[in-house]
């Protein structure tokens, strides 16, 4: 039965889940754009923002969670870029970037982080007090204010990180290295810093967006794996490495997964999503060599 | 024929330890066997094909849930539910050959990544007939062979029945790789296009790897399931897609005793760990990491360059 | 009697006519050398003629049969073989798998063995293409550890053990030691007893030597044909190509 | 009589999580070894099989706790049959298929006389069948009802607490004629929550009541607010039982989404279990209802047996760890470990079980047996076993909340809860 207050929690939900989606979203396409490889440990910078999230929230400070929240906004992109500059520098360097092996090496990361989080952190999945607590009456139904402000601070990262790539000399050694390292190169970018600082970006993106949800869903060790597949999804059906494809597949799979899930089922979304993914990729293999424009 | 040689050794040899193994030893050997047709499985289209797949899950899944469907709702026995099992994994190998026709590369890993997640999800999503998370628990009768009544609970037919497999899909493997197919294969890994000049339709011999790689992995499906009497959503998850990955990679690509090899070190590194820490898949990573840096060519493909530098 | 015709063979690349128009034809059992400057279109038009490229408009008939869109390796099934201009050989197998690849593929063929060809004559089949190009002492060699005019050799011998109608050979003596020249001349001659061959090639020498025909080609068409002497004296040609 | 326990995985305070990470010394030792030192009788080995990590990991690490405090007492007891007990420690992840490792592993490599602890259903099921083949005896403390259906074999039982048919069989009545008549469910979607909508739907009815609609959520769900809109409007109670690493987030979107207009609720404490029911944004369950197998505050089952629980596992009177007040227990389930050791002492002792020789004498004394007397064993309540079934009954708590606390309002009694039983394994070949 779909009524109108079920369509309006769809639409809500949906737009929630694509703000967040789409920052998580950004960092997997920049790095794929940028540097061509694919990043599967993703997810789990996603799960450390979490993590760094709930340390902050409580038992840091003691003080009001808006505050330990407001901290952890600062300090978990700080952490997690930190350790991201290291694989580039300790793993993905060393192997020059090559596309396969990365993957190999990024999902032995993802081993690493997760379980060395289960190994610190532990096995239990600990909530944390939400930073701001109030609820919105729609008709038919309330909804967490919380969850709207987390999307407007997703829109605002977003819009911060557009800014950055359009307005800085950073940036523009992105987009540089993006249409064509090795030009690149020649003009004097100095691409193998711009890869470090590319890897550290994504996986500073993931961890605000893990820092965003950790009051609505919690830290846990194993919660890395959902937002991974979701942004992937998002990244190539946007095209990969395409930025504004990147965001707009983020509106439409955010929204299209939480009308899905709202009436429907949660589940069958998921199955879609990825099926559409393996035909995006059946009808156009080439897509993800080439990269489209940005 | 020195290497058909060496093969059959090995298979005599794990044939004689059974009888001087310890009882644990004896099921951990009898589960590596049964991971090894898997890694065996996919090697074929790893190793010697060149294609890296992210969803070989879906076929040992696919063996799985066709013995253990089978048995469950139709009371299957185990030969029969074994059938079943290889029958469904050359189907879905069959229409996934179909639908990964012409990619390759980083498209062929997604989209093989995407297709055992959506089986993974529709284990769950069909619940009423998977029983999805929970699995089913079988209990067969057992197989009548030569007049003797074979009980699967009995671990001296676990342990028979995988090394029956282990062999078949160790000397299959081999002797494709020897085989004017295998040399294809080879090729293809190598330079694709000029495979192609050669007169190859390469896509087509990429089709057929892929189905003989994932009906080996749905064998080891369908047997896991029947000599172990479960099947349950999370053989479908991502783990056992990254799990044969590691066991090649570890071994030695490309190699038809690596993936074997990598498997038995694997198991007992994770057996191990596990008595240190509950974090034990770290290893998995670590492993992982380490093989990317520094043995890309695996254990095997190690050892025997260490030996050419020798002599 | 013509072997191979192509009609208003065309390809464009973005805005640019990387083959404009070609008609071209040759006869059963001939040397056939095309020269022309870089960027004449010539690897493209043999890459049209043995279904690397496909072309944007015009067909190719191959022994009465339009083959325009037949996939490369239909193509070698009817006889059509091409070695590249950069060497690619399988440089992390043995020569003799290399060759191998190529005469399993003829074998099965002929003999209908798919999958277990008898050893025999996989071997024979190899030992004498090797031996065509003078490699039978490096037949066990991994092909990437031979230096790069015996990979030049071995590419041919690969195309050799196709026992091909028509043999299609981008640059083949570029690389080679001046002393190994004569000697490649002398197997091509050989060879062209049983096959119909077209050659690319930059060294005048070579080409005036070897070619029954030669064919010039500039910016996408052709510009000339004829035999060695006429194409010496042909005045475009001169100014064109050897105009220094 | 020493004990040593190297590393109790996940017990951490915030702070010490800090450290631990920074110094990346955290490295939590996996067996907790409790060894008798100068014991001249061998002692008696028994697997605890935790789900330490995975989606059960906060009912397996009170699984463990509890389960190292009975052993301590009952070797200061004297052990059983005059044998001090060895507790091995496996975890099996909540997964099915590294529980059959575990399974083997015990008694394989650490050769232990039994087994016992698995909760999770996907792991029971797989576990119950492998321990049938090797021939060990399982204890599980689960809830699972296909037990008592006959689905599993002669090896495995249920001593320690009873299962969902029978608790959901006593509190329906109540439920019904308290809560309200036309029900949504909102359970977890695998075995467990299918137990409850079976046994529900079906004694709703007897009592005049009915279902109208059944939610199920896959228990690895994080986020619940987009399942709510299937709650159909003329709903008057809804009754949720969740479990996984989302509980605290479900309950909260609940009542996001209803805030104080909603149906009644009643759930089963495990939508709750080592939450704190004064978490922000839990006000809206004051006046809620709850089932509880075993009352988490103290003041609701204040027996000499439970108190004596309470101090030997280390949680105060409103139900936390003593050292950590914000570390909420499992109370309704966890006591499951603890009494299953106690009616594994009896039966050994019972049966004069003396090495793994004797577990065809086990397992016929404890078909044998017919209940347990409440006490320090069996602090939850007395308690009915029915020997061809391997089942235990035992009576159920339901609790209200209020001021951010649980306090019982109604116990059922032990014949509330019983039902015939399918099984009668004792028909089956040992």
């Amino acid at each position: 039965m779909i009524t109108g207050p079920a369509l309006l929690l769809a639409l809500l939900e949906g737009s929630v889940g694509a703000a967040v989606l789409a920052l998580t979203a950004l960092g997997l396409s920049l790095v794929f754009g940028v540097m061509r490889v694919i990043n599967i440990a993703h997810g789990e910078f996603v799960m450390l923002g979490a993590v760094v999230a709930w340390w902050c929230s409580a038992d840091l400070l003691g003080a009001h969670p808006l505050l330990g929240f407001l901290v952890a906004l600062a300090v978990a992109p700080l952490i997690v870029g930190a350790i991201a500059l290291a694989a580039d520098w300790l793993v993905l360097r060393r192997i020059s970037y090559d596309p396969e092996r990365t993957i190999v090496a990024t999902m032995g990361l993802l081993y690493i982080i997760q379980q060395g989080v289960l190994m610190s952190y532990g096995p239990d999945a600990r909530p944390l007090d939400p930073p701001i607590y109030f609820r919105v009456q729609f008709p038919g139904f309330g909804y967490s204010g919380y969850k709207l402000i987390v999307a407007g601070l997703a829109l605002l990262l977003l819009a911060a990180t557009w800014l950055l790539l359009a307005r800085t000399r950073i940036g523009l050694y992105m987009r540089a290295t993006r249409l064509d390292s090795e030009t690149a190169q020649a003009f004097g970018v100095p691409v193998k810093r711009v890869y470090a600082i590319v890897f550290a970006l994504g996986a500073m993106l993931a961890a605000l967006s893990g820092v965003l949800i950790a009051p609505i869903r919690g830290a846990h060790y194993l919660m890395g794996a959902d937002p991974l597949l979701l942004s992937f999804i998002v990244v190539i059906v946007g095209g990969l490495g395409n930025l504004r494809g990147t965001l707009l597949a983020a509106a439409c799979i955010g929204i299209g997964e939480g009308m899905i899930s709202v009436l429907f089922s949660p589940t069958l979304s998921k199955i879609i999503a990825t099926l559409l993914v393996a035909a995006v990729l059946v009808v156009r293999p080439g897509g993800l060599a080439r990269g489209a424009t940005p | 024929m020195r290497i058909y040689a060496l093969h059959l050794a090995v298979v005599a040899a794990l044939f004689a330890v059974q009888f001087a193994l310890p009882a644990y030893h004896y099921g951990n050997v009898t589960r590596i066997m049964l991971y090894a047709v898997f890694a065996i499985g996919y090697n074929i289209l790893f190793g010697y094909t060149g294609l890296l797949s992210l969803g070989h899950a879906l076929f040992f899944a696919a063996g799985a849930y066709g013995a253990g469907l089978t048995a469950h709702w139709w009371s299957f026995g185990p030969v029969a539910a074994l059938g079943a099992g290889v029958g469904a994994a050359l189907l879905v190998s069959l229409v996934t050959g179909l639908i990964v026709y012409r990619t390759t590369g980083v498209a062929f890993l997604i989209v093989t990544l995407m297709l055992a997640q959506a089986a993974f999800l529709s284990t769950l999503y069909f619940n009423t007939v998977t029983l999805g998370d929970q699995g089913i628990v079988l209990s067969l009768p057992p197989v009548e062979l030569f007049g003797a009544a074979l009980h699967l609970a009995d671990p001296a037919v676990k342990y028979n029945a995988s090394l029956v497999a282990f062999a078949v899909a160790l000397l299959l493997s081999l002797w494709l790789l020897r085989s004017p197919f295998g040399r294809v294969l080879i090729a293809i890994r190598e330079n694709e296009a000029r495979t192609r000049l050669l007169g190859y339709n390469t896509a087509l011999y990429r089709f057929a790897a892929l189905v003989i790689s994932g009906t080996l992995s749905g064998l080891a499906g369908a047997l896991y399931c029947l000599l172990f009497g479960y099947v349950g959503s999370s053989f479908a998850s991502l783990q056992y897609s990254t799990l044969p990955l590691l066991w090649t990679l570890l071994g030695g690509t490309g190699v038809t005793l690596g993936p074997p090899l990598g498997t038995a070190i694997t198991h007992y590194l994770i057996d191990i760990s596990s008595g240190l820490t509950s974090s034990y898949m770290i290893i998995v990573g670590v492993a992982l990491v380490a093989i990317t840096l520094w043995f890309p060519e695996g254990l095997a493909g190690w050892f025997r360059r260490w030996r050419r530098v020798r002599s | 009697m013509t072997l191979l015709q192509t009609r208003n063979l065309t390809r464009q690349f973005g805005g640019i006519r990387a083959v404009n128009d070609v008609s071209f034809a040759l006869e059963r059992g001939e040397i056939r050398g095309v020269i022309g400057p870089n960027g004449a279109g010539k690897t493209t038009l043999v890459g049209m003629i043995c279904g690397r490229v496909p072309p944007s408009a015009g067909t190719v008939e191959f022994d009465g049969a339009n083959i325009t869109r037949l996939q490369p390796w239909d193509r070698v099934a009817r006889g059509i073989v091409y070695t590249f201009q950069i060497t690619s050989v399988f440089k992390r197998l043995t020569c003799r798998d290399n060759v191998a690849l190529a005469a399993q593929r003829r074998l099965t063929r002929t003999t209908g063995h798919r999958f277990a060809l008898p050893q025999a004559l996989l071997d024979a089949a190899v030992d004498e293409a090797m031996a065509a190009v003078g490699l039978t002492e490096e037949t066990e060699r991994i092909a990437g550890e031979l230096p790069y005019g015996h990979q030049r050799l071995l590419e041919i011998a690969m195309g050799l053990a196709l026992k091909p109608a028509l043999l299609i050979l981008d640059e083949p003596t570029q690389g080679l030691a001046p002393g190994d020249i004569a000697p490649f001349c002398d197997l091509i001659r050989r060879t062209a007893a049983t096959t119909t061959i077209l050659f690319i090639e930059h060294n005048l020498k070579v080409v005036l030597e070897l070619a029954d025909r030669v064919t010039v080609m500039d910016r996408g068409a052709i510009l000339a044909e004829g035999t060695p002497a006429e194409i010496e004296q042909h005045p475009a040609v001169q100014q064109a190509y050897l105009g220094d | 009589m020493g004990v040593r326990q190297s590393g109790k995985p996940g017990h951490m305070s915030r702070r010490r999580v800090l450290v631990a990470a920074g110094a990346l010394s955290g490295l939590q030792l996996a067996k907790p070894f409790i060894i008798t030192a100068h014991a001249a009788e061998p002692s008696l080995k028994i697997g605890l099989q935790a789900h330490r990590t995975g989606i059960g990991a906060a009912y397996g690490l009170w699984y463990e706790r509890t389960s190292v405090a009975a052993v301590k007492v009952i070797n200061a007891m004297g052990g059983i049959g005059g044998r001090p007990v060895e507790l091995i420690v496996e975890d099996d992840a909540t997964d099915a298929k590294r529980g059959t490792e575990v399974m083997e592993k015990f008694a394989n490599e650490h050769k232990v006389d039994f087994v016992f602890g698995p909760l999770f259903g996907n792991v029971v099921g797989a576990v119950a069948a492998r321990a049938g083949e090797l021939k060990m005896p399982l204890f599980v403390v689960s809830e699972g009802s296909e037990l008592a259906a006959g689905d599993f074999n002669r090896y495995v039982f249920q001593t320690g607490i009873t299962n969902v048919r029978s608790q959901v069989t006593a509190i329906s009545p109540w439920v019904i004629q308290n809560v309200g008549k036309k029900v949504t469910m909102i359970i977890p979607d695998y075995i467990f929550g299918y137990n409850h909508r079976d046994f529900f739907s079906e004694t709703a009815k007897a009592q005049g009541g009915a279902v109208n609609a059944v939610i199920a959520i896959p228990p690895t769900e994080t986020s619940f607010t987009k399942y709510f809109s299937q709650i159909p409007a003329d709903t008057d109670a809804i009754y949720h039982v969740m479990v996984g690493p989302g509980v605290l987030t479900f309950v909260r979107e609940l009542g996001e989404f209803f805030g104080d207009k909603g149906p009644k609720l009643f759930g089963f404490i495990d939508s709750l279990e080592a939450v704190d029911i004064g978490a922000p944004g839990l006000e809206f369950l004051e006046g809620s209802h709850l089932w509880e197998a075993f009352p988490r505050y103290l003041a609701g089952h204040n027996t000499e047996g439970a108190k004596f629980y309470r101090a030997a596992v280390g949680i105060d009177e409103n139900g936390a760890s003593v050292d950590n007040a914000k570390e909420i227990s499992t109370s309704s389930h966890m006591f499951g470990c603890w009494e299953t050791l106690f009616s594994i002492k009896e039966a050994v002792e019972k049966s004069g079980y003396k090495g793994p020789g004797d577990k065809q004498a086990l397992v016929e004394a404890i078909e044998s047996t017919t209940g347990y007397d409440e006490g320090k064993g069996h602090p939850q309540g007395k308690k009915q076993f029915i020997g061809k079934a391997h089942q235990v009954f035992a009576p159920q708590f339901i609790s209200k909340v209020e001021g951010g606390k649980l306090t019982v309002v109604h116990t059922t009694s032990i014949e509330d809860g019983l039902y015939e039983p399918a099984a009668d394994y004792t028909k089956q070949p040992l």
